[in-house]
């Protein structure tokens, strides 16, 4: 029942996600802003600026050096969370449910 | 080639994520779902994307594989 | 150092985090210690910045120093830098609040939580300043993923109500993402400014639309909008009390402050965007009608307030669908009425004794002899929320009912006045038992831990929040004047 | 409907693929009933989203973006997605790693992962 | 979940696998300016192979690393990438502008060890994350985190 109600759902989702993809620039199509905006700079420059051939580390580690910051706190975020959430073995999480103090 | 490689893997992908879903059993589930990984890190090849690749095929093929195969052991019963 | 203002705000509460864990081996009050002193010096920068940006221009920071739209680049200016302040001011307090909870804790999960709740601070403070688009996803991921662990680590059936906000989170998270690339493949830049003037070149296209309308409905899922609010009334009551105070208070705002930064200074005032809008205030009136009738028969206090948090996040929706320069107004002013009063009254339930996993109305008969002082702060906090004058409250929903008037949207209007009256119902309700209602004798034995629990860490964060419910009350003029209408967009 | 897809060439093909796959895992999310097989439908999702992106990026004939020397104009591919999508693929494994510990803890408690069982439980 | 496989082949060829794939990490984090790979997939070869030492052998000793040396790795990597961003801030430049670095030379290779050392940080701080995931997902620490 809710199945084909969710279907329901998607499928005019899947029309209007579609249709907005026609408009899209075609895949592979050099010429689109993606290509001739902020990445021709990194293609250009990269090298002499960075020293990194690998122009994907040089926009990891330099030109976007603190996104990658934010995905390692993202990851380090996430080993906390889970040692919070499921606690260590000599000390499993506090069964803090029915009988709060 | 390349611009047909693209959608193959993809359709791939499609498939596996659609089996990753109906099947039964969730072990099963999570094997499909390894392979649904390899898929895209073959697909990312095909995108000129070998970073990404490479990083999917890690990530998912092998790390989200494990921690899924230890929560679903632990969450069955049965031991590893 | 003072050049490195805008970095250092968000760092203050990151390095701690990752430094807090180490610590917290050697000595747990040094880990603690250092937690509080992260907030604070995290508020003492972003007060210095916003003093700095309201004297002058637009503070510009170039992480890595890349001009942007190649690099990422901070941006403070008077709507993000007093969001950053509104943030770290209930950060410091929660963090000297969360004291006293935590005290029964080992010390590596003390310092796990004191870590995370850094993050928490710390991925939320990044997205108030951030200029980029993509950087502001990823600071939503740490404060995402922060909130889960902080929410779910109150017990069993916060771990499911958890769950499923995790799961309704992530949705959000992608659709924005996917509505980021779109705008990118039509734009070629990530940068704020930059798509702001690059889109506005883009003929109006269903491709932009589509972008324009997933990363609302990313950021409106993230407020927990009225019909996708199910997991919130689970997670506050079930979470720890630290957590609610500064969750309810400020992370729905954050989404809320990131929503009118992308409608009025980043997407171009389009089709789309007018359209987008249109929606919200349908969805926001649906929202705070719910709100307000479903929080009349709660019997557990917590619950009440969340589901009056729903209401309440529909004013401030309802003040970005109307978009004239009164309404946002009032809506940025709710922003930060909202805030400090929602964490004052979780914060004063957090401090009351607790027997049973519910807080009933009835726990709260003659609280006012009990607790004279947090009680007060509570009632200041109560009557911001139902809008009694001179208390913050008022003037917000007094700017939105203008702003709805000026657009003539008399449904709206009546909307503000309907839900008023219903939160009155409730609200008095509750104050009756506080103030008239005969409590148990306050020498009664089961009260030990409460009293315990009500140390001058508990009391202070409580009766300053309600001390600055009533300050934002008195000199709305001057906090209008001199904050909010420079952080108005140009309409 | 026909003269949506029509409209596609094969130069939006990816695109409607990666749509098909993001459907998929949001219909998984929203209708199964356990959480890991939910979890296994938020994966799939999240690439779906990592599939547009480097979509983005491609460009026809073009090399992976690594500088080869003494070569002038070369078409690269787009860095700028890729890296971005480093990043989303971290999220979307730290996601998961606390969506686990979640369904780890619940599981203890509740001995269930079906939410509508769960859902009983809770109102009990 | 503390048994072991017990079969010796695996113990040993887990034995004998480990350090090569140790160097292919530091060979993935090393080269990672110039081909394909850096700190986060290094990390990740490097966990994994950590994990898979503790599946084989079952935890305890002789698997790499205690859960209570992950959460150390886990804070230090950030530490380092962080530390490297503010040295760059006490030294002129804003956060993370390596070019700005105190080191003689000039400013191109600056960037290049700066890159270098937040990969380092990178790797070091996803090896430790991912083995403390696991570790908590399997129960399988020893109890002294």
């Amino acid at each position: 029942m809710i199945g084909r109600l969710t279907v329901l759902l998607l499928i005019p989702a899947l029309v209007v996600l579609l249709q907005a993809a026609a408009e899209l620039p075609a895949v592979g199509d050099g010429t689109s802003p993606a290509f001739t905006h902020v990445a021709p700079y990194y293609l250009e420059h990269a090298h002499e600026e960075t020293g990194a051939p690998n122009f994907v580390t040089a926009v990891l580690a330099d030109y976007r050096g603190y996104d990658t910051f934010g995905e390692l706190t993202v990851i380090f975020t996430a080993g906390l969370a889970c040692l919070l959430i499921l606690g260590t073995r000599d000390e499993p999480s506090r069964p803090r449910d029915e009988e709060t103090p | 080639m390349i611009d047909t490689l693209g959608p193959l893997f993809l359709l791939l992908m499609v498939v596996c994520a659609v089996a990753a879903l109906s099947v039964k059993e969730l072990l099963s589930a999570v094997t499909i779902f390894g392979a649904f990984s390899f898929f895209s890190a073959a697909f990312f090849v095909v995108q000129d994307a070998l970073d990404v690749a490479f990083t999917e095929a890690a990530v998912g093929a092998v790390i989200t594989t494990v921690f899924f195969v230890c929560a679903i052991k632990r969450t069955t019963g049965r031991s590893v | 150092m003072s050049r490195h203002l805008p970095i250092l705000i968000v760092l203050c509460p990151l390095v701690g985090a990752l430094i807090v864990p180490l610590v917290g081996r050697v000595s747990v009050r040094a880990a603690r210690g250092l937690t509080v002193l992260a907030t604070m010096s995290s508020l003492a920068c972003a007060v210095a910045a916003l003093r700095e940006v309201l004297s002058g221009d637009d503070w510009h920071y170039h992480l890595g120093g890349w001009a942007p739209p190649w690099g990422i680049e901070y941006v403070v200016d008077p709507l993000g830098g007093g969001m950053a302040v509104l943030v770290a001011l209930l950060a410091t307090l929660v963090a000297i609040y969360a004291g006293p909870y935590l005290r029964g804790f080992s010390s590596l999960r003390g310092a796990t939580f004191d870590s995370l709740f850094l993050l928490l601070t710390g991925g939320l403070l990044g997205i108030t300043l951030t200029g980029d688009l993509f950087n502001l996803y990823v600071f939503l991921e740490i404060s995402s993923l922060a909130a889960y662990a902080l929410l779910g680590s109150g017990g069993e059936r916060a771990v499911v109500a958890t769950f499923r906000y995790l799961l309704v989170g992530t949705i959000a998270a992608s659709f924005y993402l996917l509505g980021l690339g779109y705008l990118y493949a039509l734009t070629g830049t990530l940068n704020m400014a930059d798509l702001a003037i690059r889109l506005a070149a883009v003929p109006s296209g269903s491709a932009a639309t589509v972008g324009v309308v997933l990363i609302v409905v990313g950021l409106a899922v993230k407020m927990a909008v009225f019909p996708l609010h199910g997991w919130m009334p689970d997670a506050y009551t079930y979470a720890p009390p630290p957590v609610t105070m500064f969750i309810a208070a400020v992370m729905s705002k954050v989404s809320a402050y990131a929503l009118i930064r992308l409608l009025f200074f980043v997407l171009p005032a389009g089709d789309a965007v007018a359209t987008a809008r249109d929606v919200l205030g349908w969805v926001a009136v649906a929202g705070v009608l719910a709100g307000s009738v479903l929080a009349l028969p709660q019997k557990d206090v917590r619950r009440m307030l969340a589901y009056s948090s729903i209401g309440q996040m529909g004013y401030i929706v309802l003040g970005v669908s109307l978009g004239n320069a009164a309404a946002l107004t009032g809506a940025l002013l709710h922003v930060g009425a909202h805030a400090v009063a929602k964490g004052c009254l979780f914060g004063a339930i957090g401090s009351m004794p607790r027997q049973t996993v519910q807080v009933e109305i009835a726990g709260f008969a003659g609280a006012a002899r009990r607790a004279p002082l947090t009680m007060a702060a509570f009632t200041v906090a109560a009557l911001s929320l139902i809008g009694m004058p001179p208390t913050a409250g008022f003037f917000s929903k007094w700017y939105l009912l203008r702003g709805a008037l000026e657009a003539d949207a008399w449904v709206f209007a009546a909307v503000l006045l309907v839900s008023s009256l219903l939160s009155a119902i409730y609200f008095f309700r509750l104050l009756e038992q506080i103030y008239f209602a005969d409590g148990p004798p306050v020498s009664e034995p089961g009260q030990a831990s409460g009293v315990a629990r009500r140390s001058w860490r508990v009391v202070a964060p409580v009766v300053t929040l309600g001390a600055i419910v009533l300050l934002i009350g008195l000199f709305n003029g001057a906090l209008v004047t001199s904050v909010i209408e420079r952080a108005l967009p140009e309409l | 409907m026909v003269s949506v897809l029509s409209s596609f060439g094969g130069g939006q093909l990816q695109y409607a693929l990666a749509a098909v796959l993001l459907l998929i895992g949001l219909y998984g999310m929203l209708v199964k009933t356990n959480f890991a097989r939910k979890l296994m439908a938020m994966n799939v999702m999240q690439v779906a989203v990592i599939v547009f992106f480097v979509s983005l990026a491609v460009r026809s004939g073009g090399t992976p973006p690594i500088e080869i020397e003494h070569e002038a104009a070369v078409a690269y591919a787009n860095p700028l997605p890729h890296a971005l999508m480093l990043t989303a693929i971290v999220v979307s494994v730290s996601t998961t790693g606390v969506a686990l510990a979640l369904l780890i803890r619940t599981h203890r408690r509740f001995n269930t992962l079906d939410e509508s069982e769960l859902l009983d439980r809770l109102r009990e | 979940m503390r048994s072991r496989f017990g079969s010796p082949v695996l113990d040993a060829s887990a034995r004998l696998l480990a350090p090569f794939m140790w160097l292919f990490a530091a060979y993935v984090m090393v080269h990672g300016h110039d081909s394909p790979g850096g700190g986060f997939q290094a990390g990740v070869i490097l966990a994994a192979s950590i994990v898979m030492l503790r599946l084989v052998r079952g935890g305890g000793t002789g698997s790499g690393l205690s859960s209570r040396g992950a959460l150390t790795l886990a804070c230090a990597g950030p530490l380092l990438f962080g530390g490297i961003g503010i040295g760059s801030l006490f030294s002129g430049g804003n956060f993370l502008d390596y070019g700005a670095l105190p080191l003689p030379m000039d400013p191109v290779q600056v960037r290049v060890i700066g890159t270098l050392g937040i990969e380092a940080g990178v790797m070091l701080g996803v090896t430790g994350v991912l083995v403390l995931i696991f570790d908590v997902l399997a129960s399988w620490d020893d109890g002294t985190v």
